[in-house]
């Protein structure tokens, strides 16, 4: 059952990803003011699906602490993890892209700086999880942790707004002052979808490692407890 | 009962911090000398007085450290944090209790250390008291709430101190910025309108961490 | 009034190592439980779990039906770790008086004073905890665990560093515990001054329960006999 | 002797700190902040290099802070520092051990902060780099020195309510204000022939620093 | 072979506080000099005079006619404090074999090793000081006081939290030092174990010595008889 519903999604992000690949290498040259525009397809959507996994992952943090079932745990962790990766991914790709439209790899625009706070903050809850070998210790102070991040997700969110910097504002037709040419936006949440599929069996995958490496743990303890 | 447990741990951090006053003159040394020390650093930059701001609460951040650093470092040193945890005072009360000590602290090494930056940095402060002191109550409050809740979080773990900076400082950040923005315009004679996203950052951070931490400390606290 | 104590199945490691191994005993009301062990057989681990102070990696340990992290079941529990969780900067009443109010005495103030007198520290009252001996730190301790006339007493080594006088005192305070029906857990190395207070005793041997039972009478003559009996050396 | 001495009490010092990394993941950590925190505080100011070597010797100095805060502090948790000092070892073996350690965690940490400061403010250090850590070695020796010292000093319960911080601060001044001159100045490209002068007070204050702490530890560390 | 101690007219004020009231003794080479008293008589603030880690307000101590702060006297001296002196960071052997060449010893490695199976914790030998239980660690501080096989001992209360079995090493390792004609100086609220062991004793009560002379064997056979004569209660 598990199986075949990864197998699903990873077919779905495939064809998206050939379909929609196709569609925006045909997109025309039409944006000037920043060079190598396109990267926008992989740079955003990542950022947004690193937004949609931390969200997630605070849903499951608060689900643990109300039921502490491990299960959502490891949940929120897997998920936290590959969420942190698309951040990550959005960083770079905003790096490469900064260094072809503005020449220099990094600047301290706000924008950019908030990012990598929210960046370190989650770098941080990994860290905690692995100095923690408490399981129950573990899922605890890194759920509290992982609610505490989202308060700073939404800010990092929001700072786009806030500030009038170097990087340029919102472009997505649903936020405030939004709204990119004509069919140059529907690509972009295609992408999303996308990778919102490779998010989930990335995540997976992590989490029944996760499991694993409980099991494994517990049947170490037992080994050692006789 | 609530009220007078919070009270009684507050009453408890206060008073043996002014006993020794150990934080509280590290603190205030400290941040003298930052001051004095950026006057050095920084004699060569022109427009200073767009550096003001930061430069305050760059300051007020690394005194303050000191005062949080020392809040539940106090409870480790014969186990008293045992003693706590075991009372049927709630780990809320706990957290309220040292937060409301800490944040008296740092007030007051923050005007402290106002006082000395305007008579070193010739700022006149007159007339903008009333907005600058709401921004310090606010930024005040979010870094000690922030402050209060890492050592609190890390305070059961083996690997305290090793966990406990580079989880802090990356929440920190955003209330510094929103401080720091508002403070500068302020000195500067800007309008707060023009500011009032920031302030509202600052409000809403506070309510934020501080509803989270009141939530789920026990969860922190007990381990 | 009193208040019955239920470990069960109860492991804990610290990392791979088990410093608890499946232990399962009850404590019944009014008893005064010895709990003995080698150094490094898990007894301050045991406590704190009981205490609420750690969690154990499997099992469940139940005061009186509830979870001992409740606040109502905190109330009516008095805990003593190895430490003695007093704070330095405060003068001993001080300290009294703080932990008498997070436990919502209303006479704090007296009965803090009425504690010292007991524990021998009257004349110091006003001294910092920091400027007392290490005999004296620990009557102060004692003192702390005590004030609110708790229920279920929690004691790890309480006889450490106090002289003829304080343990006599402490024998006393344990002795009216036991009489008014209140329940002690306590362990210790020194079996003499233990073994006359308690009705029951349970070893630990190595993270598990070796002897959980009566008090015997050859405890009483021959401290060593339940090592060499139960004890695997 | 002598010697093992001093290497003993300084590979103990590196060998818990290597364990736990706690003052150094943390100093790490710090100075990462300090430098983000900074690009915030004065992103107005427009002649940033003329600030780089002041901003650079801030982080290092607040990030040494914390790994020199530790150096003592690890000593008085069992009352270790009465084996030491009841220990045939001689005070200032003691204390050139523990300077030894601090100083290899603190040039660890400045290294490190280093690099990501060259990345982050767009600094080229090729060409540099030998006059660069000329002045790093030497400063930060001055810093250890005087940090070990202080720490050594506030040691004692005693003395630690006395105006000690307050005292302490005014002799790193002139340490970091050298420093900072002349790498302001190395960045900016000026010969180091024109400040030859800060490079000589860096050497004096090492030396006399390093000769009065040796001479009169044992009155600091024998109450 | 062995050092006499000289303790001369010493006072120490805490303050407007006398801890210590010209307090004179002397320790011949090669006795065992029990020192009682009750929780805050002065023991503690003796001893760290003794071992040069405090100064006293007036008075001297003399180690064979030398002040107790020269290295090489120091070389001759083992301190136990009322904490146990070892880093938490380190395992068990590493702090041995720090102290050990810090004593400028050259097997510092061997012995240490040697020293750790002598008080029972060979097999925690690479265990962090942090993870022991409290025994352990106080094993591990009388490893760390007898290592460099002082000719001088300094113990503050050595039996405290140990069980049985270490007990009975201590005292075969204090009765070894005493056999080979070392000087022990030791403070303790356990006399049993103490008695056994030493040739004198020394009383104090609130910071005067109220006896001074050879273990009698009223003290043997009834523990109280000294408190009971010398004390003023
Ligand atoms: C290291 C550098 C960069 C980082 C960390 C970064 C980060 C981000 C993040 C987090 C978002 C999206 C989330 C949101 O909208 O809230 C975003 C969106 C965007 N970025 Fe970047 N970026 C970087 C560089 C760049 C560069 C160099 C450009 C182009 C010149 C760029 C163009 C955009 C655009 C157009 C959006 C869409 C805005 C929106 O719709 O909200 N970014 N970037
Ligand atoms: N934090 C820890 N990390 C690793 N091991 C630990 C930790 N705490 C305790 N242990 C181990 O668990 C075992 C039991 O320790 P515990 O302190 O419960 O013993 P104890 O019975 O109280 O001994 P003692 O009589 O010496 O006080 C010991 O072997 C100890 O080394
Ligand atoms: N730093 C200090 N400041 C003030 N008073 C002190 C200080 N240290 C000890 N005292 C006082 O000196 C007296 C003697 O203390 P000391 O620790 O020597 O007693 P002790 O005989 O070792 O007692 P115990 O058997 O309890 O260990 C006590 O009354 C104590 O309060
Ligand atoms: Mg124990
Ligand atoms: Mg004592």
């Amino acid at each position: 059952m598990r199986q075949t519903i990864l197998f699903l999604l990873a077919a779905v992000f495939a064809g998206i990803l050939l379909w929609n690949g196709a569609t925006i290498l045909d997109l025309p040259q039409q944006v000037t003011n920043v060079g190598a525009y396109k990267i926008i397809y992989f740079h955003v959507p990542a950022a947004f699906t690193a937004f949609t996994g931390f969200v997630t992952a605070l849903v499951a943090s608060i689900l643990y602490l109300a039921t502490g079932k491990l299960r959502y745990d490891a949940f929120a962790a897997g998920v936290t993890e590959v969420a942190l990766a698309f951040a990550t991914a959005n960083l770079i790709s905003g790096m490469i892209w900064a260094r072809y439209a503005w020449g220099i790899w990094w600047t301290w625009d706000a924008r950019l700086t908030s990012m990598l706070v929210c960046l370190l903050m989650y770098y941080g809850y990994v860290m905690l999880r692995q100095a923690i070998t408490e399981p129950t210790q573990r899922a605890r102070l890194s759920a509290f942790m992982s609610i505490l991040g989202c308060i700073n997700v939404a800010f990092v969110y929001q700072s786009i707004a806030w500030y009038r910097t170097q990087h340029p504002s919102p472009v997505l037709g649903f936020r405030e002052g939004g709204g990119m040419g004509p069919g140059l936006e529907t690509p972009m949440y295609w992408n999303w979808l996308a990778m919102l599929c490779l998010a989930t069996i990335l995540a997976s995958v992590r989490m029944r490692q996760g499991e694993f490496a409980t099991e494994i743990d517990s049947l170490r303890r037992q080994a050692h407890s006789h | 009962m609530y009220l007078r447990q919070i009270w009684t741990i507050a009453a408890k951090d206060l008073r043996s911090e002014m006993r020794t006053k150990e934080a509280l003159n590290a603190s205030v040394a400290f941040s003298m000398v930052i001051l004095i020390l950026f006057s050095f650093a920084f004699d060569q930059a022109e427009d200073l007085k767009g550096l003001l701001g930061g430069l305050l609460w760059l300051a007020y951040a690394f005194a303050g450290a000191l005062v949080l650093n020392r809040s539940f470092a106090r409870e480790l040193q014969n186990d008293c944090l045992d003693a706590l945890i075991s009372s049927p005072a709630p780990p809320s009360a706990i957290f309220l209790g040292k937060a409301l000590a800490n944040f008296a602290l740092l007030m007051a090494v923050e005007l402290i250390s106002l006082g000395v930056f305007a008579i070193l940095y010739d700022v006149r402060l007159s007339g903008k008291l009333g907005l600058l002191s709401l921004v310090m109550l606010l930024a005040t409050w979010g870094i000690t709430v922030i402050g209060t809740t890492f050592s609190a979080l890390t305070v059961n773990l083996t690997m305290r101190e090793l966990m406990l900076p580079v989880l802090i400082y990356p929440f920190l950040i955003p209330v510094l910025m929103s401080a720091m923005i508002l403070t500068t315009d302020l000195i500067a004679g800007v309008p707060i309108a023009t500011n009032l996203v920031w302030l509202r950052v600052l409000v809403a951070f506070d309510i934020a961490f501080t509803a989270v931490t009141v939530l789920y400390i026990d969860v922190v606290l007990v381990g | 009034m009193s208040l019955a104590l239920e470990v069960a199945g109860v492991y804990k490691f610290f990392g791979d190592f088990p410093a608890l191994r499946d232990v399962s005993f009850k404590v019944a009301p009014g008893s005064v439980v010895a709990l003995l062990g080698r150094n490094g057989a898990g007894k301050t681990t045991l406590l704190r779990i009981m205490a609420g102070l750690s969690q154990p990696s499997q099992g469940s340990v139940k005061v009186n039906g509830a979870e001992a992290r409740e606040a109502g079941t905190r109330r009516r529990i008095g805990v003593l770790g190895h430490s003695i969780s007093v704070y330095d900067e405060l003068s001993a009443h001080e300290n009294l008086t703080m932990f008498g109010s997070l436990y919502g005495l209303d006479d704090a103030g007296k009965r803090a004073d009425a504690m010292l007198d007991r524990v021998g520290l009257g004349r110091v009252r006003d001294g910092l905890a920091r400027e007392f001996s290490r005999g004296m730190r620990q009557r102060l301790a004692i003192g702390r665990a005590f004030l609110h006339d708790p229920e279920l007493l929690l004691l790890d080594e309480p006889f450490t560093s106090l002289d003829d006088k304080a343990i006599a005192v402490l024998q006393t305070m344990l002795k009216e515990m036991r009489d008014r029906g209140r329940t002690v857990v306590m362990s210790t190395h020194q079996l003499r001054e233990a073994m006359e207070l308690s009705t029951h005793v349970t070893f630990i041997q190595r993270g598990e329960v070796a002897y959980d039972g009566e008090r015997q009478d050859e405890m009483l003559k021959d401290t060593s006999w339940l090592y060499r009996t139960y004890g695997d050396n």
